[in-house]
């Protein structure tokens, strides 16, 4: 029954700054407006994608898809009512198609809407989607909580550069969600209550939620699991050993659900070397003239990837929370190569010996091997983290028995991720020979994620040192798998040829993954329906949760 | 000229003034307002004048804050005049530039009022008497030592005191350490600034006898400044009475003391108690009304005249002229004569 | 052990029963880290009715803790009062109850300081500083309280008193705070005046206006006064009778006339003979005092003024000389004053 | 006094400006990015677009000025329309400090903040003061005694651990351990009825006391260094001759002119008790204008970052201006005009 | 005049004593400064030296002895990634006491330079104190943080990981710690500027500099010695603050405050690693503390006088 259970308390320690998710694409803003806008469909815990305001999942089979996989039209379920008892309709979907595409808007979500030529409502309850070039996948747009559908008539004029005036509209949004907000405080706390017009009227069992924000993932964890004061603690990312401590407590218990978030080393195929000036420094060169001198023998590579014990840091680094993993695109599960597992085993011996066969032989006894008088060291950079130092020290520790020096680097995350191309500590710049940091994608679908690696998309001064090929390694053939992918249907073929593309890069070591990281929660033991999901939000079946004494 | 030297006095010698001080004024600036704009002025001396001859000594008396201690420090340059001269030797040194002045510094020293403030607490004795040397000569080492041993010795102290620091020592001892720094340089002209008044009286006398000695004994010329009417009476060749920043009264010694014309110094005077219950149980004296006046507005006409027990309406009308009595001395009142 | 001592002696001022103040024996010391000072060393002396008694000695002979022995306002902790008694009204001051004793600073005896800079609290208006003790002792009303004390100003010569009432101290000049200081200490009519160097901060000038006002008041309200100075001067001209202090001890107790006109102690004779005058013949040379006062870190073994004594013999050097009476009512702590009596 | 406080309020305007212009090109030079916190999905055309939709690609000069016109007249203008109802001008359009991160006024999520820093900051320094004052006192009153030597260690002990970790360890103790309070603070909390307030008072007893014992410890040395300089002085024997009570001289003379440097001290320390409260509100989530700040910081989000470290420094050169003021008020002596 | 008699001991026999032998007797009278001094010591010695006896690397990971409770080979047990407790304590102590010591320094000489100039030179007073009041007037921390954001990564490149922070901790503590100082010496030097012993010095031809290093310096030392203590550990206390804001010392630079910070979430799993450093730091600053109380009871001449 609505409401029977009283209040919800839930804590995020990064609290959210607007309600917007169009407006901040911050992680904690979309979670928490997940609660109040929705989708048309969304991604269940178990990456399957599900209806949420449309009736059903359109597709080739039940003709929502065009067979040229040019058009998608989505229909919405009938008699849905805005939270403030107006009808939800297609126009709803186009206002934000427009909404979010505006040159002006500063949009977050703008890559949504990407390749789209036109969305159209068919009619009060139709929405047609056509693209520009047939999409194998085309639950991009509205799909997920990263692209709910807002109000119309409430965001009618904060279109464009007036959006982030709207500042009512931005904290209060009118939506289809179980809950809507009663007061928002911004990086504080949000109150809501149950939302009088949600479409299940035995829904949400919560008569209100309180979202609190700040502080951070230790004492968030403790709030839930020790003290108990808190329902759900999101994102506690804190030391597994600490965790275990405070879940032995017995309040409450940890969840983690893992998508596709990789911490891996990535390996500079270019010359850093400073001397070189900023048009060549770390820049890709077609004809191969800027190879990194060390870094382009594979043996390299490989030694470097066998000192390395993925076990050990996942054990020292996440716990339970992570899983050594060999590949870069490790879910959802038939996208999952096992082709390279044989990293998983640490092998020093092997590499010394792939070193020493590479030419890299310590001559002069000082620890570290040499070629051509030139010392086999390294500059392994990362952004500012406790686990990430943790783990450079002791991946420095492992590759210094093999006989390479490392000299570690760490960059506040706001720079290193900050993108500035006038700063030269930006991971795009890669002014290091390997650097580490954890990437993902949205959504279940990899066909965007695996076209990072292509040729072209490396970062250079041309393009601003923007592009997703951070390690600048290019093969022609997975150029052309590429392609391929973007023009394959069917999850079969898909799914092999993600699993090929997979295992190229990491058959040619063009990046040494270590962690699979895992979305960790906490909820209080009271707190039942919890579906932990690192898709989309985790919030998302909160319409479900429920009390039990 | 060096300190064992004994000094003939010739009468033209005597005779010559050493500093001639023209209408000195000290000013100093009050700011107030909301722009900190001078608004007026302390006029700690304004408009005095007198001679000191080389070989006597010149008395300065008067109140507390009557201006003595800035006239000394004027003299020296040690302050700068708002208005006037200052002859030493012949030449203006009111408005002498820095570099001058400090070639003209060995010359002229000052001793200070308070022994115990007047020597850094972080130098030994030998140091602090040093300091003169070290900034105008260039001795060696052994020199220097020398200089100090026997400056030591000249104002009646153990050599061997020179490591010490000032605060092992006795305030008459203290005293004596400020005079032989003032005494480094072979100075011709000293003011002493009260030098005894933060001394006990069993010690005063040791100190003045000192001062006596080494003036006869090197020629020096005085100005000495007291409120100790007793004590400039027992120094002093000639005696300025200040009242608020001017002088009223300039006479010789002696027939200041014997016949003060000046209401003021009359009352300065009688007020002066005797160590004797006889005369103290006849004599009279002139109790003066009320308060000095400040002196950031000092009264108009006679600045006397708002505690003078003769004063009449013309005193306030009137500035009275600085004139000079068919007796020699000088004195600032209509009345006298 | 002062208790003998003080039988011992000869009493310097024999009409002790008429006495409003007697001190016997009084001994202060002040226990600092290495070996207690001995500021105050078994003194004795009486206060009779109306007389005023002139205390004179050089810096650090003992003369302000003495005085502040007698009220006990010394700062605890580093001293200590080891021997003595002190009768007023009959009662011993020293071993008076907290609360029995502050009844008699103020009513019984009024204390005027040194520094009449420091001693008056600088945040509160001259009013109320005066008042307070008037609230506290007598009872009054705060505007009869008021009213008094506005007329304690006029009569400490302080024109227009009730404006000035409402000042602060720093508006008032120094020869007008020690006068509020002295209007403080009558405020409560007490028998017993003690004046600590009340004149010594000030000009001659002003100083000539404090003595008359003393003067004057003394013949009008009839108090004992004990007045404290470095000068002899003064106390030729306002006292009845004078004590002079050495190293912490009563080196001579004489009535003025008799002190002045024959000085007993050699200290006093000494002193005397330091200070030039205005008026009379001017000496070629000051005599000095050779030497330095004592340090008094121990109870002395024997005359205090000894080694700077032109006339010091043996047995100046074996044992302190007590009070002994040179005439009567004249007493003087030397060993030569010993053939004279 | 009045000249004087319009002074120093007019030399504070230059002041001012200057530290807007430092604070403002200060946070305009860090290398910070408001999208550096977004997850790595984000493409960097899009990146690019908010980038210039948050106005970053104005010149500096213009951006400066446009904020300080912002901060310095519009949101002035906004608040007098919004407690009067008025409405001045254009108010429409009138630009406010828009934050980057929340992309609303500024100033509304500062007001926002306000009420909970100032009860749990402002109630912390209130107890603080409460706390120090009397222990000051006793502690000079009765210097070396047991209860000074431990006043001295506590006091000490609280200024040299840092709140962080006394916050750690309160929060370990009485919410894990003992579960007696709560270890986050809500904002929410309304307080409209009995059990509200005790709520309201057990979520502030934690981080109340930890700042409060860090800013105890440094008044009350300061309260005990006044209170040991006055308890010597002579107005002190003054009373204590005037036969008045001991508790009286103690609380009434010597503690009202040790108060007079104290609540100078206090008045300075209250600005810096927003910057010291940023880590203990971080810890007990109290989300006040220190967590605001530190918000802004981690997000970037310069616009925010700016006023609030304006503000702070407004804060900082008002209350200076409220301590002299205060001097000049509780001591008469001072005398500013 | 007290003073008379005060110093009227001129024993001609006695060893000759100095001024800072004076002091320093004053000072050993002080227990809690004595003790501070033994303490301070200590920490000092035991940082500095303690790694020559315990020769764990501090960097070291020992992975098959993680969060180790105390024992031999670990006197204060290990962290989670299996390096020694005792020897980061050690290592931590270094760079905390250099940032300490170094910082206070910068703070000292910048404070007493302006102080010095603003009190002596009447022309420079207005200007010197408008900027000291612009410093005051700057929210510290909040600077601190953004100043720490702006140019850290410069100067890393410039001076290496940790130089470069080191330097740019210091250089910002010192650089805005130093008003106080400059208001303390400020104040001295202009009551200094009017005691006779600097117009005796003027008298007899001082030059100004000589006037400001011989006579002005000497005599303000002691609050400038009393503020260097309380810089010490202000310094100290701040680098921690910096550290637990995430914004001090990177992660693998061990200091004492940074010790803290990470150790904070393991206070009851190893509780080693919050109370060692955090004792380092109270024990620190309270020794700091009572050694420059003893220092000001010492350079009183007022206390010192007997
Ligand atoms: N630096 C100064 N600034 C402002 N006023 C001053 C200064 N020095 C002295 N005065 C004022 O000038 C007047 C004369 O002072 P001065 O020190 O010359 O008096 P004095 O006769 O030496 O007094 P004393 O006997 O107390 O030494 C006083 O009113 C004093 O307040
Ligand atoms: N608070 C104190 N602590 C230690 N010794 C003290 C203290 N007060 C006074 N003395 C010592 O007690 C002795 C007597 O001091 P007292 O003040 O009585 O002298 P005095 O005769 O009043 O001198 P003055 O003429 O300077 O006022 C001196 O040796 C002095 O050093
Ligand atoms: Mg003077
Ligand atoms: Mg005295
Ligand atoms: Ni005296």
């Amino acid at each position: 029954e609505r409401g029977a259970d009283g209040q919800l308390n839930i804590i995020y320690w990064q609290a959210p700054s607007t309600m917007n998710p169009f407006l901040s694409g911050g992680t904690k803003e979309v979670e928490a407006s997940s609660m109040v806008i929705e989708p048309l469909a969304r991604f269940s815990d178990t990456g399957e994608i599900v209806p949420i305001l449309a009736e059903s999942i359109p597709t080739t089979d039940n003709g929502g898809v065009s067979a040229d996989l040019r058009t998608i039209t989505w229909k919405l379920k009938p008699g849905l009512l805005w939270s403030d008892g107006t009808p939800v309709t297609a126009a709803d979907g186009v206002f934000t198609y427009e909404y979010c595409t505006h040159p002006e808007g500063g949009c977050a979500q703008s890559s949504y809407f990407e390749g789209i030529a036109s969305m159209e409502a068919v009619d009060d309850l139709t929405l047609k989607i056509t693209f520009t070039e047939p999409k194998p996948f085309p639950y991009t747009a509205l799909v997920g909580s990263e692209s709910p559908i807002i109000q119309k008539s409430q965001f009618e004029n904060c279109i464009g550069a007036r959006a982030p005036e709207c500042t009512e509209q931005n904290f209060n949004p009118i939506g289809t969600g179980p809950f809507r907000v009663t007061e928002f405080r911004a990086n504080d706390v949000i109150s809501l209550e149950a939302n009088p017009n949600y479409r299940d009227p035995a829904k949400p069992a919560f008569a209100s939620v309180l979202f609190k924000g700040g502080g951070d993932a230790e004492s968030a964890a403790r709030s839930v699991l020790q003290t108990g004061e808190f329902d759900y603690a999101w994102n506690l990312q804190i030391s597994p050993e600490v965790l275990t401590e405070m879940e032995a407590a017995g309040r409450g218990k940890v969840v983690v659900a893992f998508a596709t978030s990789v911490e891996r080393i990535h390996v500079n195929f270019t010359n850093p070397d400073p001397a070189l000036g900023p048009d060549e420094r770390s820049v890709w060169k077609e004809d191969g003239s800027n190879a990194h001198p060390i870094l382009s023998d594979i043996r390299v590579r490989k030694a470097l990837s066998m000192a390395i014990d993925p076990v050990i840091l996942t054990e020292i680094g996440y716990g339970p929370t992570g899983r050594p993993t060999c590949n870069v695109l490790p879910g959802p599960e038939i996208y999952a190569s096992t082709a390279n597992d044989a990293c998983l085993v640490q092998d020093i011996e092997g590499a010394k010996a792939l070193l020493d066969e590479a030419g890299w032989i310590d001559s002069d006894g000082d620890g570290v091997r040499e070629k051509d008088g030139k010392e086999l060291s390294l500059l392994y950079q990362t952004s500012t983290n406790a686990v990430r130092q943790q783990f450079q020290s002791l991946i420095k520790q492992w590759w210094g028995e093999i006989g390479v020096e490392t000299e570690l680097r760490n960059i506040s995350a706001s720079v290193f991720f900050g993108g500035d191309p006038a700063s030269p500590d930006t991971f795009q710049k890669f002014y290091a020979d390997v650097e580490m940091y954890t990437n993902n994608f949205s959504g279940v679908d990899p066909e965007a994620y695996m076209a990072n690696w292509i040729c072209n998309k490396a970062p250079r001064p041309s393009t601003q040192w923007q592009g997703e090929n951070i390690t600048r390694w290019c093969n022609p053939e997975y150029d052309a798998l590429a392609a391929e992918f973007s023009k394959t249907a069917g999850l079969e073929a898909r799914a092999d040829i993600a699993k090929r593309m997979n295992d190229m890069l990491m058959q040619d070591y063009a990046m040494i993954p270590l962690v699979h990281r895992g979305g960790t929660s906490a909820h209080a033991n009271t707190l039942a329906g919890v579906k932990i999901n690192d898709w989309d939000s985790e919030l998302w079946n909160i319409a479900d949760w429920h009390r039990v004494k | 000229m060096s300190l064992a030297e004994p000094t003939t006095r010739s009468a033209a010698d005597t005779a010559a003034p050493l500093v001639q001080v023209d209408d000195l004024a000290v000013h100093f600036p009050v700011y107030s307002g909301l722009f900190r704009r001078q608004v007026g002025a302390i006029k700690a001396v304004d408009g005095v004048s007198f001679t000191v001859r080389r070989g006597e000594t010149l008395g300065l008396v008067g109140e507390s804050g009557c201006g003595k201690s800035t006239t000394g420090r004027a003299v020296l340059r040690l302050y700068a005049p708002t208005r006037g001269r200052i002859l030493f030797e012949g030449k203006d040194i009111a408005t002498l530039g820095e570099g001058a002045l400090r070639r003209l510094r060995p010359r002229m020293q000052m001793i200070f009022q308070d022994p115990q403030a007047s020597l850094n607490p972080r130098m030994t004795v030998g140091s602090i008497i040093a300091e003169p040397l070290d900034e105008h000569l260039r001795l060696s080492q052994a020199q220097r030592r020398d200089r100090v041993r026997s400056l030591l010795d000249a104002v009646g102290m153990n050599p061997a005191f020179a490591d010490r620091y000032p605060h092992e020592f006795s305030g008459g001892q203290r005293q004596r350490i400020g005079i032989a720094r003032a005494l480094a340089l072979d100075p011709g002209f000293i003011v002493c600034d009260e030098p005894i008044a933060a001394l006990d009286v069993s010690i005063q006398a040791q100190v003045v006898n000192l001062l006596e000695e080494l003036q006869a004994r090197l020629g020096l010329t005085y100005l000495f400044i007291s409120h100790d009417l007793s004590m400039v009476r027992h120094i002093a060749t000639h005696v300025a009475v200040m009242y608020l920043g001017g002088v009223v009264e300039l006479a010789p010694r002696d027939l200041l003391y014997a016949s003060p014309r000046h209401p003021y110094t009359q009352a300065l005077l009688s007020a002066v108690p005797a160590p004797d219950p006889k005369v103290e149980a006849t004599r009279r004296r002139v109790i003066l009304k009320g308060d000095v006046p400040s002196p950031a507005n000092p009264p108009s006409g006679c600045r006397f005249r708002t505690r003078c027990p003769i004063a009449e309406a013309r005193c306030a009308a009137e500035v009275p002229a600085f004139r000079k009595l068919p007796d020699g001395r000088q004195v600032a009142c209509h009345f006298a004569q | 052990m002062l208790d003998d001592a003080a039988t011992a002696q000869p009493r310097a001022s024999g009409e002790a029963g008429e006495a409003v103040l007697s001190v016997e024996g009084l001994t202060t010391l002040f226990g600092v880290t290495d070996g207690a000072i001995h500021a105050v060393n078994d003194v004795s002396f009486s206060l009779r009715p109306g007389e005023l008694l002139g205390v004179v000695g050089e810096s650090g002979s003992g003369k302000s803790v003495t005085m502040m022995s007698l009220l006990r306002l010394i700062p605890s902790p580093p001293a200590r009062i080891t021997a003595g008694r002190v009768m007023f009204e009959g009662r011993d001051l020293l071993a008076l109850s907290p609360a029995e004793l502050r009844a008699v600073r103020g009513p019984g005896v009024g204390f005027v300081f040194q520094d009449p800079m420091t001693s008056l609290n600088p945040v509160f208006t001259v009013g109320f500083q005066i008042i307070e003790p008037l609230r506290e002792h007598m009872g009054l009303s705060k505007k009869a309280a008021r009213a008094r004390a506005a007329e304690l100003l006029a009569v400490v010569g302080i024109p227009s008193p009730d404006k000035r009432l409402d000042d602060y101290p720093h508006q008032f000049s120094g020869g007008m705070r020690q006068r509020v200081m002295i209007a403080i200490a009558l405020a409560c009519e007490p028998k017993v005046l003690i004046a600590d160097e009340p004149t010594t901060a000030l000009d001659v000038t002003i100083q000539a206006q404090i003595l008359e006002l003393v003067k004057d008041l003394r013949r009008r309200l009839g108090m004992a006064v004990v007045w404290i100075t470095h000068d002899l001067g003064v106390v030729a001209g306002i006292a009845d009778r004078v004590m002079v202090m050495y190293g912490g001890q009563v080196v001579e107790n004489a009535e003025v006339g008799a002190l002045f006109e024959n000085p007993a102690h050699p200290y006093t004779r000494a002193l005397m003979e330091t200070l030039p005058s205005v008026e009379g013949a001017r000496r070629e040379k000051l005599r000095t005092i050779e030497g330095q006062p004592p340090i008094m870190t121990r109870r002395p073994a024997a005359c205090p003024f000894a080694p700077r004594c032109a006339q010091a013999h043996d047995r100046c050097l074996a044992a302190n000389p007590p009070l002994l009476q040179v005439a009567p009512g004249h007493a003087s702590a030397c060993w030569l004053a010993e053939g004279a009596a | 006094m009045f000249r004087y406080a319009m002074r120093r309020l007019l030399v504070s305007i230059p002041t001012l400006l200057a530290i807007s212009f430092i604070i403002f090109a200060l946070l305009d030079l860090a290398p910070s990015d408001p999208t550096a916190n977004l997850p790595l999905t984000i493409p960097p055309e899009v990146r690019e677009k908010i980038r210039a939709s948050l106005g970053m690609n104005e010149p500096f000069i213009i951006r400066y000025l446009l904020w300080l016109q912002q901060f310095l007249v519009n949101e002035p203008l906004n608040m007098i329309e919004q407690w009067t109802g008025w409405t001045i001008g254009d108010s429409e359009n009138r630009l406010r400090v828009i934050s980057w991160a929340t992309r609303s006024p500024v100033v509304d999520l500062i007001v926002e903040r306000m009420p909970q820093t100032l009860w749990v900051v402002g109630m912390s320094y209130v107890v603080a003061v409460l706390i120090a004052v009397p222990i000051g006192v006793i502690s000079a009153y009765r210097q070396y005694s047991w209860f000074d030597q431990i006043g001295t260690f506590v006091s000490m002990l609280g200024f040299s651990i840092p709140t962080f970790f006394t916050g750690l360890l309160f929060i370990v103790i009485f919410s894990v351990w003992l579960g007696w309070l709560p270890s986050i603070y809500d904002t929410t909390l309304v307080v409209d009825s009995w059990d509200s307030f005790m709520a309201q008072v057990r979520q502030m007893i934690m981080p109340t006391m930890v700042l409060a014992l860090a800013n105890a410890s440094q008044i009350s040395r300061f309260m005990r260094a006044s209170m040991l300089d006055n308890l010597n002085q002579d107005y002190v024997r003054t009373a204590r001759a005037k036969g008045m009570k001991e508790r009286t001289v103690v609380l009434l003379h010597v503690l009202r002119n040790s108060l007079i440097p104290v609540v100078t001290v206090i008045a300075l320390g209250v600005p810096t008790i927003f910057g010291g409260a940023i880590i203990t509100e971080q810890i007990f989530r109290v989300n006040g204008i220190g967590a605001l700040l530190i918000v802004g910081i981690e997000s970037a989000d310069i616009p925010l970052v700016q006023t609030l470290t304006f503000i702070f420094a407004i804060l900082i050169v008002l209350f200076n201006l409220i301590a002299d003021l205060l001097y000049g008020i509780l001591d008469p002596r001072i005398r500013y005009d | 005049m007290t003073d008379a008699t005060a110093g009227a001991a001129p024993v001609a026999q006695s060893r000759h004593r100095s001024l800072w032998g004076d002091v320093w007797r004053q000072f050993r009278a002080h227990r809690g400064a004595m003790a501070g001094v033994a303490v301070f010591g200590f920490i000092v010695i035991a940082v500095f030296l303690g790694p020559l006896i315990h020769t764990v690397d501090p960097q070291y990971l020992d992975l098959r002895a993680r969060n180790a409770p105390p024992s031999w080979a670990h006197p204060f047990g290990t962290d989670n990634v299996g390096r020694d407790i005792a020897a980061q304590v050690m290592a931590g102590g270094q760079t905390s006491l250099a940032v300490g010591i170094a910082a206070m320094a910068i703070s000292i000489a910048l404070g007493a330079f302006i102080g010095v100039l603003a009190g002596y030179f009447k022309l420079l007073d207005g200007a010197l104190m408008r900027l000291t009041d612009l410093f005051l007037a700057l929210p510290i921390l909040p600077l601190l943080l953004v100043i720490i954001l702006l140019f850290r990564d410069t100067l890393r490149s410039a001076f290496g990981p940790e130089g470069g922070i080191f330097l740019l901790i210091v250089v910002v503590i010192g650089i805005t710690s130093w008003m106080q100082t400059a208001r303390i010496v400020r104040g001295e030097v202009l009551a200094l500027k009017e005691r006779e012993f600097v117009l005796a010095a003027k008298s007899i031809g001082t030059r100004e500099r000589r006037i400001i290093t011989r006579h002005l310096l000497p005599n303000v030392l002691s609050p400038i010695l009393v503020s260097a203590t309380i810089g010490i550990a202000n310094a100290i206390i701040t680098e921690s603050s910096l550290s637990f804001l995430g914004l001090g010392f990177p992660p693998d630079f061990p200091t004492w405050g940074r010790l803290l910070y990470d150790g904070k979430d393991f206070l009851t799993l190893t509780p080693g690693r919050v109370i060692w450093p955090g004792l380092a730091i109270s024990l620190t600053v309270l020794s700091v503390n009572f050694i420059g109380d003893g220092l000001r009871d010492a350079l009183d001449p007022r206390i010192r006088g007997r």
